[in-house]
């Protein structure tokens, strides 16, 4: 019931919004997203006395008899874990929006309401048809925002964004499809498919169906040409959705709709899962150095972050798994972060080259001192929060491989060096000729700001809740997924 | 009562239905093409109600009942469509009306 | 019971002479006038099949009212021999082709759904006018209303189209 | 296996503190820092110096040979390995521990006069005790995982001190150019930290010491841990190949120069070798590995070192070179002399800096020596001191330098006669060279303009009392380390001994040095810096010969003073193809193969799309014949192939 409660909340925020006109409809939001927070923290109180929780979390309603269909939601550590990041960004995310004008306000808050909705649905649904639905829906949002808010060049960019999803989508039906007529329980539901695995035959192909709409969102080389384009286009707030929640969904499929699904699929394709990430880290690394756009720059190196943490969930150990959902936290905070600086310097200057840029600093000194420390919590400085998510992936790909994770590690490198030369041209330095006027922070930017800060450090320095939120489902997931 | 077997009312409608599916392909005239329409119609209609008169059931009279609302409301619009169409090109022929492509 | 299949031979002859004579008649008031012949051969195999009932219905709306519609378009439009188009030969052909192996191919489909060939007669009342009243405004009550709805939509359909533009 | 219980010993509250306090002055000097104005440099000064008297309590207190653990909680888990938040409070700690805050708060009093003037001067304190607690983290961590944190925040630390005055993109290159150079090491840190946990599933010292022991000596497994953890060593204690990035890092204020480059920072890598000892004795490949580096380093930084004019650039190519041969010490498997000699440079290599800081501050700026000449007249305290300095530097008795450098010469001659050759060659050029400086900054006449010489003053008192302790230190700190031929006590070792007791008992053990051969060793040690300073008093005082210009130099001595050219070879090398590569990923893989097949199959859509399309012609007709032809295969199919 909780769930459901969580689930609805938004869903009626967004319904209600678009009723409201002018300032009200951000305080609206803001005042919603808070709600859904403060909930969220109940819930989780709730969720630690295990007895309870079991009866006042979970729900299965039969909703369509043939096919089997279930509204079956829950929550388990790695859910709560997500639906806390989404609980956590959102309010930042709305308050990100305020002191700028918009057109047709109340649409775009209802719009993200609702995107909202569709990804919290995205993470409590246990039954294969509801999760889907939800994946799709969280689509639709999500490009009303960048075709009707976006930049230049958007209608071309959001299209390709679109389709290239869509068909991810469409291959991830197909596999549901066979995977509900090869099972001879014939269910969607996670907890049949989890314990009554398809023939390991037939698994390898399904592996490739989940397997390429997973990459396409995630999104992993070489299915990931989409991506920086979209970051750059979209209006701040669609980018940081897509990139502090959205991207998260990519990462959550693979933990729990395809590890423990088809186990000996996985195991079979591992190598080149593994692969793929790796030499996606190091390739998107390397693209980063040489970025000029600001927002680019940060797509590619999301690349390069979540590259890493597929790469870890896929060497199939307890702690690839488990840095991976840790890391997942980590990321959705500090890209948000990066992404919000980056609106903040192009909508001051006008400007996301990061060659006429420079000399910030001597503006801005609080920006700047929140922009580096977001920018070290992104490079994984011990004591930030990606730090132990990274040291976990890494040590995961280790396990599994040492030369993969010397690449792989090379993002320890390749990071400080875009992200402190992009830090360098942007913030420091003279003026350049172009930065003549740079107002500091206003409240509601200090006040998104200095709380990713405080996340950053928090999570750094006490992971210890998030890892045992996590460790039991991972336990679980690597039980299922570990093949001989 | 009946002595004609019901394969015989199988075999007309069929080649009523058939000869208006011909008569369809081989006019050019609107109103000719739509006067077959109604010959296929009628062909389904005798077959309804001949089936329901050998089973014993008015659910088929009673569609062919709606089945004529149908035709008699879709005669009067197309009859309208057609006159309002040869105002404008001044004929009825169909190979005329080639606008809609692509 | 020769008589009834002597009916029903002869009838089925006029129907389908009637409908060729639709499709091949050059000039478009013959194949208006042949169609009636044919709506009206139609109502007697309606009869023979014990549906009063709707020989009679059909008989107002075919004959009296649809007929009566295409007769008055053709002549509002004046359509005659002269200005009937005409298909290339070829295509004609093809047409007939196309028909007589759609008849072949259907006949072929239904050989295994044929019924056999002589069914036990039924002494059926269900197409009298009693039966089919109460069929109609008992368990299809809402479906003929909406099929009002449906008529009136048509009427005020037609005559906005029929009407003149004012350009 | 959890160590979760929470030690009530009386060093618990101190060994909190030591690090707390530094912190608490970051944050007071930088949320308050703007308000505070120069209060904040006395109070960063003040939780200095409560954190040094912390860790001289610890030394007094902390039983001879003991160590204690003291756990703060489980900072986090997974699997079966948990990661404490725990110190360790044993002598090595303390040493460095002692180094770190006393130095660490003689710099800071320097600090509060050399910094005045500057409108960043919260800011530079802050970061200096941010500093001061990761350095504390990496000294006192209970295991890899603590000490890398202090490891990696040095790191951002020194980045930021680097690059303070940001304005200057130059300085902020050097402070880039650091922390990636550090970053290559400490990725090498963190597989060797995956190594240890791979093999003895966890990161605490005395763990991994007994694991690594059941392997026993020259398993490759070790073997390979020990590299990585050295490649780290190399990044963070500038060693070949990853040097470069400490002579730039003078870009930096000279007080950081001397806190984090020369004393204190740069030392951690020889740091983390001796505290993981055992492993590295039970790994004689990687021994001789850290042995070559090392000795390749010293010889190399000294020769570079001849020809520079910077006054800061000759003593950061000194301090890569004396690194160097604490790294060598270190192959040699005498960690104590190395630990030693880490101690001992730390006093007289952060007074030269502090030394060449007064001269910079007097000089208005200027750090060219070739611009100077003369000023031992004008800064006379600085000059004393500057001068005890280089005369433990160079390695003359009774200073400082001389006893660490004797040991590490005399174990040299002891290991192998090429390598103390070329260590006693390099110690030769380190006397050649720091006289030099001397000579051209203190001797003779002005070179500069008349408006600096008007400008020349001695530093005030802040500035002058650390000089004036550290120059004390530097004379005095040598005795606590008298060679066996003066004394049978060695101090020093005698208080590390308990550290090292496991490797003395792996390694091959040397034979005694007869006394006269140790004799023989010191006597041509100290001739040949007396000679090396000869040479350069001759040189420098005799004939007033200054350094050429530097478009005037040619052949060796060009490619010399250009360092060797490494840093253009590393450029061309590394930079330029990565960012080659950069591009060609960009342009050919992202926008052209990718994009192209994605295109491609829209392309191919589109094409399927216009062909179709023609099937719309538009003619009632031919839909009508196109649907009943449908029609008749579709019942065709229906009868003749499913049937």
């Amino acid at each position: 019931m909780l769930t459901l409660i969580l689930l609805l909340i938004p869903l009626i925020a967004s319904i209600l919004v678009l009723f409201l006109k002018g300032e009200s409809v951000k305080w609206f939001s803001f005042f919603a997203t808070i709600v859904q927070l403060l909930f969220t923290f109940y819930v989780y109180s709730v969720f630690q006395n295990k007895e309870a929780a079991k009866s006042l979390l979970a729900i299965n309603i039969e909703w369509i008899s043939s096919p089997k269909i279930n509204f079956n939601i829950a929550l388990d550590g790695m859910s709560l874990l997500m639906v806390f990041l989404s609980n956590l960004l959102m309010p930042l995310i709305v308050l990100a929006g305020f002191n700028r004008t918009q057109e047709r306000s109340h649409i775009f808050y209802s719009l993200v309401l609702l995107m909202h909705f569709a990804l919290i649905g995205v993470f409590v649904s246990f039954d294969g048809f509801l999760y889907y639905i939800f994946w799709e829906l969280a689509l639709i949002p999500i490009y009303f925002i960048s075709l009707n808010w976006g930049g230049v060049n958007r209608i071309t960019v959001t299209l390709k964004f679109f389709i290239y999803t869509l068909a991810g989508s469409l291959l991830m039906l197909f596999g549901f499809l066979f995977l509900y007529w090869n099972t001879n329980l014939h269910s969607l539901s996670w907890f049949d498919l989890t314990v009554n695995h398809i023939c390991s035959c037939k698994q390898g192909f399904i592996f490739w169906m989940f397997f390429i709409a997973y990459a396409i969102k995630i999104p992993l080389i070489p299915f990931h040409t989409w991506q920086p384009d979209t970051y750059s286009t979209a209006p701040t707030q669609g980018t940081m959705l897509l990139s502090g929640i959205m991207l998260k969904m990519g990462l959550y499929s693979l933990l729990r709709w395809l590890l423990p699904i088809i186990p000996n699929g996985v195991a079979e394709y591992t190598p080149i899962a593994i692969a793929l990430c790796v030499i996606g880290v190091v390739y998107a690394s390397v693209i980063a150095i040489m970025q000029t756009d600001l927002k680019k720059l940060f797509a590619y190196s999301s690349i390069a972050h979540v590259g890493l943490i597929a790469g870890g969930i896929f060497a199939l150990n307890m702690q690839g798994i488990q840095g991976g959902m840790v890391q997942m936290l980590a990321h959705g905070i500090n890209v948000v972060g990066v992404f919000y600086c980056a609106d903040i310097i192009i909508n001051r200057t006008g400007n996301s080259n990061i060659n006429s840029l420079g000399g910030i600093r001597l503006l801005a000194p609080r920006f700047a001192t929140y922009f580096i420390i977001i920018v070290l919590g992104s490079i994984a400085l011990p004591l930030t929060n990606s730090f132990i998510g990274e040291f976990m992936l890494l040590f995961g790909i280790f396990e599994y491989n040492s030369w993969a994770a010397i690449l792989a590690g090379l993002t320890v490198i390749l990071g400080a060096v875009y992200m402190l030369r992009m830090y360098q041209k942007v913030m420091l330095g003279d003026l350049n000729e172009n930065v003549t006027v740079f107002e500091d922070l206003k409240w509601n930017e200090e006040l998104v700001l200095a709380t990713i800060a405080v996340l950053i450090f928090v999570f750094g320095i006490f992971p210890k809740p998030i890892l045992e939120l996590v460790e039991p489902i991972a336990t679980e997931i690597f039980k299922i997924s570990f093949v001989k | 009562m009946q002595a004609v077997p019901q394969n015989w009312y199988l075999l007309l409608s069929t080649f009523m239905f058939c000869i208006g599916v011909m008569g369809v392909l081989l006019r050019r005239n609107a109103i000719i093409i739509l006067m077959c329409i109604e010959l296929m119609l009628n062909a389904v209609n005798l077959l309804l109600v001949s089936f329901s008169s050998y089973a014993g059931n008015a659910e088929g009279q009673v569609f062919v009942f709606f089945i004529m609302v149908v035709a008699a409301a879709e005669v009067a619009v197309g009859l309208a469509l057609l006159v309002s169409i040869y105002r404008n090109v001044a004929s009825t022929d169909i190979d005329i009306l080639s606008k809609m492509k692509w | 019971m020769v008589i009834s299949q002597f009916i029903f031979y002869t009838l089925a002859a006029f129907t389908l002479l009637s409908s060729l004579f639709v499709v091949f008649s050059k000039n478009p008031i013959y194949s208006v006038l042949w169609l009636i012949v044919c709506f009206f051969t139609i109502a007697g195999h309606f009869v023979m099949l014990n549906a009063q009932f709707l020989a009679v219905v059909h008989i107002i709306v075919y004959s009296g009212a649809i007929m009566v519609l295409f007769l008055f378009t053709v002549m509002l439009l004046n359509l005659n021999k002269e200005t009937e188009p005409h298909k290339p030969t070829l295509l004609k052909f093809g047409a007939v082709i196309a028909g007589g192996a759609l008849f072949l191919i259907v006949i072929a489909a239904m050989r295994s759904g044929m019924p056999a060939p002589y069914v036990a007669p039924q002494m059926s009342e269900v197409g009298y006018v009693k039966n089919i009243g109460m069929k109609l405004y008992k368990d299809y009550t809402l479906p003929f209303e909406v099929a009002s709805i449906l008529f009136l939509s048509a009427m005020i359909g037609s005559v906005v189209l029929a009407k003149k533009e004012r350009s | 296996m959890t160590q979760t219980i929470i030690q009530t010993s009386n060093l618990y509250l101190p060994t909190l503190l030591i690090p707390l306090l530094p912190l608490l002055g970051f944050f007071i000097n930088a949320l308050f820092g703007k308000k505070l104005g120069h209060t904040s440099g006395w109070i960063a000064t003040a939780v200095l110096f409560g954190a040094f008297a912390c860790s001289l309590f610890l030394f007094l207190n902390l039983p001879a040979g003991g160590s204690e653990t003291i756990t703060i909680s489980n900072w986090f888990y997974f699997k079966k390995i948990f990661i404490p938040f725990a110190f360790l409070i044993d002598p090595l700690s303390i040493t460095m521990l002692l180094v770190v805050t006393g130095i660490g708060s003689l710099i800071h009093l320097y600090s509060i006069g050399y910094m005045h003037h500057d409108e960043g001067f919260s800011r530079f304190f802050s970061y200096l005790n941010l500093f001061i607690f990761f350095m504390l983290l990496l000294v006192m961590g209970n295991n890899y995982l603590i000490m890398f944190i202090g490891w990696e925040g040095v790191g951002l630390c020194s980045y930021l001190l680097i690059g303070f005055w940001f304005k200057n993109q130059a300085f902020n290159d050097a402070a880039k150019k650091a922390f990636i150079m550090n970053r290559i090491g400490d990725l090498g840190f963190i597989i060797g930290m995956f190594m240890m946990l791979f093999y003895f599933n966890s990161l605490n010292f005395d763990v991994v010491t007994i694991g690594a022991l059941k392997l026993g000596i020259g398993n490759m497994t070790i073997v390979y841990i020990t590299l990585f953890l050295f490649i780290g060593a190399m990044g963070k204690s500038a060693q070949l190949p990853l040097y470069t990035w400490l002579p730039d890092a003078m870009a930096g204020p000279t007080p950081v120069s001397a806190l984090i480059h020369a004393a204190t920072m740069v030392t951690a890598g020889i740091y983390m070798i001796a505290r993981s000892n055992v492993l590295f004795s039970l790994a004689p490949h990687t021994l001789d590995v850290i042995l070559i580096v090392g000795t390749a380093t010293s010889l190399f930084a000294a020769i570079i070192g001849l020809k520079q004019n910077d006054i800061k650039k000759v003593l950061a190519y000194s301090t890569v070179s004396q690194l160097g041969l604490m790294f060598a010490a270190l192959g040699m498997g005498a960690y104590e002399s190395g630990m030693f000699h880490v101690v001992t440079h730390a006093f007289f290599k952060a007074l030269l800096f502090l030394g060449a800081g007064s001269v910079i501050h007097a000089m208005g700026g200027e750090q060219d020596m070739r611009n100077m000449g003369g000023l031992g007249k004008f800064i006379k305290i600085t000059f004393a001191t500057f001068l005890i300095g280089t005369v433990a530097i160079s390695g003359i008795p009774p200073f400082a330098g001389f006893f660490s450098k004797d040991e590490i010469l005399a174990t040299a001659f002891e290991h192998n006669k090429v390598i103390w050759g070329l260590l006693s060659f390099s110690s030769m050029l380190t006397a050649f060279y720091m006289f030099r400086l001397v000579y051209l900054t203190f001797s003779s006449s002005f070179r500069g303009t008349d408006e600096v010489k008007h400008h020349i003053h001695e530093s005030p008192a802040t500035m002058t009392l650390p000089l004036i302790i550290l120059a004390a230190c530097s004379i005095i700190a040598g005795f606590i380390g008298l060679p066996t031929i003066l004394s049978h006590t060695h101090l020093f070792k005698n208080y590390l001994s308990s550290v090292f007791a496991q490797s003395k008992l792996i390694l091959p053990a040397g034979h005694e040095m007869s006394h006269s051969m140790e004799w023989i060793l010191v006597g041509t040690a100290v001739t040949l810096a007396l000679v090396s300073i000869a040479f350069a008093y001759q040189k420098y005082v005799m004939q007033k010969h200054v350094p050429a210009a530097d478009q005037d130099l040619k052949g060796l001595s060009k490619v010399v003073a250009n360092k060797f050219y490494v840093d253009e070879i590393y450029n061309t090398v590394f930079v330029k193809p990565i960012m080659l590569l950069s591009d060609l990923f960009l342009v050919v893989v992202d926008k052209l193969i990718i994009d192209l097949l994605v295109h491609a199959i829209a392309f191919i859509t589109n094409q399927i799309g216009r062909a179709l399309r023609l099937l719309q012609t538009g003619h009632v007709g031919f839909y009508m014949f196109a649907m009943v032809i449908s029609m008749i295969i579709l019942l065709a199919v229906q009868i003749f192939v499913v049937i």
